[in-house]
């Protein structure tokens, strides 16, 4: 076992290099381009909603199979870390914001429910990074995301709401959120997905595999291929920010990122899947908490939460963070 | 025999495309037909691109109902969401298809 | 300069798709724009998901063209098909290009 | 060989357990669900299309191929039955609808033309049966479902136009029905895919094989996610139908499926092989047969010939008929 | 309360698309709702399927907005490429929100 | 080593039916009967752009491995000669629609920017034909594609403005066109791949390996139907163009065709590379020139670039193009 922080700084560069290197971040970069040099490049809605859909069901059955052969002894411990992580950073995160980031109290809900949250695509690209850096990760990782997408929104929908329920919102109820956020696509397919990979187990998936496995990580290049053209359209946006806001979105997912690669390891996962677990707590939800949060909180605004989750903080943890979770879950392995 | 009726049409995001069918069902309209769109306001806001574009409704009702659906847009989602609403005046064959509001039915 | 010309949307289940096109065209339509919809009305009717949602289908046309329409719409299609129909007055841009209808050209 | 009916309970559940708890069925599953708690999930219109096009070519390369491997005189038995199953079953569906289910002409017409065509997710699904349950189904079977397709559709079309010819029905042509049928997009790749298939043999299709034979179970799965969303819909139809044509719902799957495995075995088929036959001929279509009634008998209510093909005997067969199928194959093959 | 402007629909290929929705914008335009369509008209022209059909573009302007941009339709696109363009009377919810144009907000 | 000429018409008429008699060839005639029996057919929009993406994408990716693979110096020539072609075939295109064609030097540069580019799908297709035909075809022509689908473009757009300047062409603009072209979605998404796959290498590029290599040529072949269809639209006004356009139309190709297999030996390429350089050369691009000349040559005839590109050469090359090629160069090879 090498002595923590020894060959770490070439490891680290390495991994980041690793990172940035790859199909899926260089079809991120490739969408943002072609938005900086305004070509007409364009996936057609249908397509996009088609490979979400295809995404979110196969992590779903990924994780199902993974949770069927995993012990439930096993899973408590990081179930119940993720659960935390669920009610901790919204609540951090709407503290920052409303303080440092001196926002509303909606807005600051908002954000939090985003940052409370998770993405999925972060997830993966994580998963990939911890893969290429030879670290293992948890097939159970998929199941934590579905426990990590829904409690955050509400923490922060709850926050939101404390102050304007005196009478000042109207349109947005809390229960047509939640009914929302419960029966929204993405977890349906994610919470589908689970529940049809934990009731067949491994062999019968199996047979599903060459699609739903086997091509995933190209689909995923596809898809982000669009993500990035969307980011970069929301970059556009980054100048009405603020250097607040800005500095938010970039420390809130290595603050969420650390808690998370602590509990992780605390849980007693892998470096690798408690890094990912990091990933996942450090990033920010742009599929279930925006249309949960324009249905419960019309009024705050989604130049400022869509922004910081897609324009700031994803790429920033394609980038820099995933890299850097790698790097301190092998740096603090040892001391658990 | 082709008497005239109001033509509404609604854009608005995504996310109100269920609360905007019921809100004009449940102001008379006997259907009403839908398009995915896009397009830029000046709110430029989208809830998000996985919910899809923009929606379309057009519904073909009585002069009544229109102005009741109006209201309600005004006073419940106007000022929060992004949504653009207006009328014209349409012809239509065998409009009494179309005017179920029972005592809207004589549109003044 | 900017003529005054019925626009005529008809909104039809898929399967009619051609049919519609073609009855338009005979009736002197010059062209049309078809789009694809969803929508819900009293019939509820859909052929099959495989065939798609339904067509609107828009076209400029001249106001004797449009009465055709209408007229053939009632009789062969009103009745057995989820369909409706409208028309408005449109001004357009070059108006002298819709007009195919040799003596319906001095439409008054 | 096993004494007939002897561990044959046992076999049946454990049968009936192995076709439920699949991928394809739970994704179906999910679909229904979907609609009852009201989720926003949609599968694009484009992305549906574009998976039933897939679909189709797909069954008709496979198909082509297995004729092109198989013996005329091996192929001449099965098809001369299934042609006889496309002229029983649509006369059995038109009597029993028109007398027990006291429907008009034109609609027990319409329905038969429906249940005399054959549903390829059916048939689909009843071949993952079979080889889940370890039976042997021939590789031809593909080009059985397009010889089905067709003439049970004329028949109930004949058999509605019979009495309407009076005068009555208008709108409607019968000639344009035949060119719908022949020309419809269904037919057409199914047979364009059985002759390419034919065509390129084995070995050239190998080469399209990973796109078109690999990871069809998968996409197979997605598809059902949108029919059950669409199933579920038309079951909410059920409640007007009346108990009587329920009954004939569940009835003549179940009639027409074990006239189909007899017919199947008859034919000299593998047990496996005769179940398949009997699913296809039992179900009921919802792509090809719609799109004809449509056309030619716009009197029709898609509210009974839908509801019946789409709300009930397709999920019938999908859970009950075809592992009940699979079980008096078994059973009678001995028999034979 | 509900002032009546313009609704200018424009169907057109394409590969017009930025050019259009810039041209409506140079011209006082606040929004515009964009649709995928089919058509066919007297020129059926369409520079690749892979380019996708045609565009419908639909926005809420005021008449005099709607003058100009018929006339720059006409003098830069009408002829080389195929465009349609027609107006229509709506009344709008909320219609100060689509007059921008500074010296045509008295629109007469 | 055969002795040139030898055994060559058995094998000629071999490769032709070997070429014919395939899944890619028999679905592009599948659309074209769907649209001479008036079928209801229809890939949608959607999946039809979606198909296309994937496409160029994928090309780019497995050119740019090949290219991470191949040393400078052996790039080289082929590049050259590529470049040169992209010069010399649209100034031959451009005299011969001209002077034999008779066009108008608008419809003559329109037409010559079309010839000058390149069709993804005929490289496709080429390369198929040449494993089939037991011929190797080097890796990194792929990225040969990309090197010769800009130039042509520009050699016409500029032959067609060099008169028309005077004033007369309006709405067009040669600056527009340039950022057209270079920002144009094929150009980006056949250069992206590219650099994506130079960057990451062959190990990287075969994580996503079962979703942009392994099922390509299937989806290949649903890209075809649809191609089909278009084709036969436009061969519908093949009868407006003339006998002298159709003789160009065939003769075009040929000649570019052997000039590009001439020029692929002589950069010393393998006979099967220098093949499908001829068919690169031969072939008239229906994707990045169509868009590129409607914006800046708005006067010229989409009716004759279009019908000429995709209703005779195409269909032209695919069928007998392609063969002629791969014999024409193998029985040239054995002299160089
Ligand atoms: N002037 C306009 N004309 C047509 N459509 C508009 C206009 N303004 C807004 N829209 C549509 O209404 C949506 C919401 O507009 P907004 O609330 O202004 O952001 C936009 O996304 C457009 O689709
Ligand atoms: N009141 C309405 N306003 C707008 N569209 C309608 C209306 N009623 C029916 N439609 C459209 O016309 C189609 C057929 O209507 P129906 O024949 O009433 O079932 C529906 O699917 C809708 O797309
Ligand atoms: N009479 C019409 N009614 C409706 N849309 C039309 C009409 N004529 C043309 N169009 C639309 O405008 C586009 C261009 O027309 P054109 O310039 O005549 O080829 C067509 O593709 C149609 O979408
Ligand atoms: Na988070
Ligand atoms: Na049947
Ligand atoms: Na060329």
């Amino acid at each position: 076992m090498p002595k923590p922080g020894q060959h770490d700084n070439g490891r680290k560069v390495e991994i980041v290099f690793q990172n940035l290197i790859s199909p899926i971040v260089l079809c991120f970069a490739l969408g943002i381009i072609a938005v900086w040099i305004r070509s007409d490049l364009e996936v057609p809605p249908a397509i996009y909603q088609g490979l979400s859909l295809y995404l979110l069901l196969a992590i779903g059955l990924k994780g199902g199979v993974a949770v069927s052969q995993t012990p439930v002894s096993e899973l408590a411990g990081p179930a119940l870390v993720t659960l935390v992580l669920g009610f901790l950073t919204p609540l951090s995160a709407f503290l920052l914001m409303r303080h440092f980031g001196r926002l509303s109290r909606i807005d600051a809900g908002a954000v939090a429910a985003h940052y409370g949250s998770v993405s999925a695509v972060t997830f993966l690209a994580a998963i990939e990074a911890a893969r290429a850096g030879g670290l293992i990760a948890e097939g159970y990782l998929s199941a934590l995301v579905a426990i990590l997408e829904v409690p955050g929104i509400f923490v922060g929908l709850v926050l939101a709401r404390h102050g304007a329920s005196a009478g000042k919102s109207k349109g947005g109820s809390f229960g047509e959120a939640v009914h929302e956020v419960l029966t929204g696509r993405s977890i349906l397919l994610l919470i589908g997905g689970l529940v049809i990979g934990t009731l067949c187990g491994a062999k019968k998936v199996e047979e599903v595999a060459p699609f739903f496995i086997t091509p995933f990580k190209g689909v995923l290049c596809l898809f982000l291929l669009e993500l990035g053209m969307v980011a970069a359209r929301r970059m556009r946006d980054l100048k009405n920010a603020g250097w607040r806001l800005l500095v938010l979105g970039t420390f809130l997912p290595l603050f969420h990122g650390i808690l998370g690669v602590v509990g992780g390891l605390i849980a007693g996962m892998e470096p690798g899947g408690a890094a990912v677990l990091g990933a996942m707590s450090g990033s920010a939800s742009y599929i279930a908490a925006p249309a949960a949060v324009r249905i419960a909180l019309p009024e705050a605004s989604p130049g400022i939460y869509l922004t910081l989750s897609l324009g700031v903080t994803f790429p920033f943890n394609l980038t820099v963070g995933i890299p850097m979770f790698m790097a301190v879950s092998r740096w603090l392995a040892p001391y658990f | 025999m082709n008497p005239t009726l109001k033509k509404m049409t609604i854009v608005a995001e995504r996310v109100l495309k269920d609360k905007l069918i019921r809100l004009i069902r449940e102001e008379g309209a006997t259907g009403y037909t839908l398009i995915a769109v896009e397009g830029e306001g000046s709110r430029g806001v989208r809830a998000s691109e996985f919910e899809g574009r923009n929606v379309q409704i057009e519904t073909i009702v009585g002069p009544e109902t229109a102005q009741r659906v109006f209201d309600q847009l005004a006073e419940r989602f106007l000022e929060a969401y992004a949504v653009i609403a207006y009328t014209s005046d349409v012809e239509v064959l065998r409009g009494t298809k179309f005017v179920r509001d029972s005592p809207a039915n004589s549109d003044s």
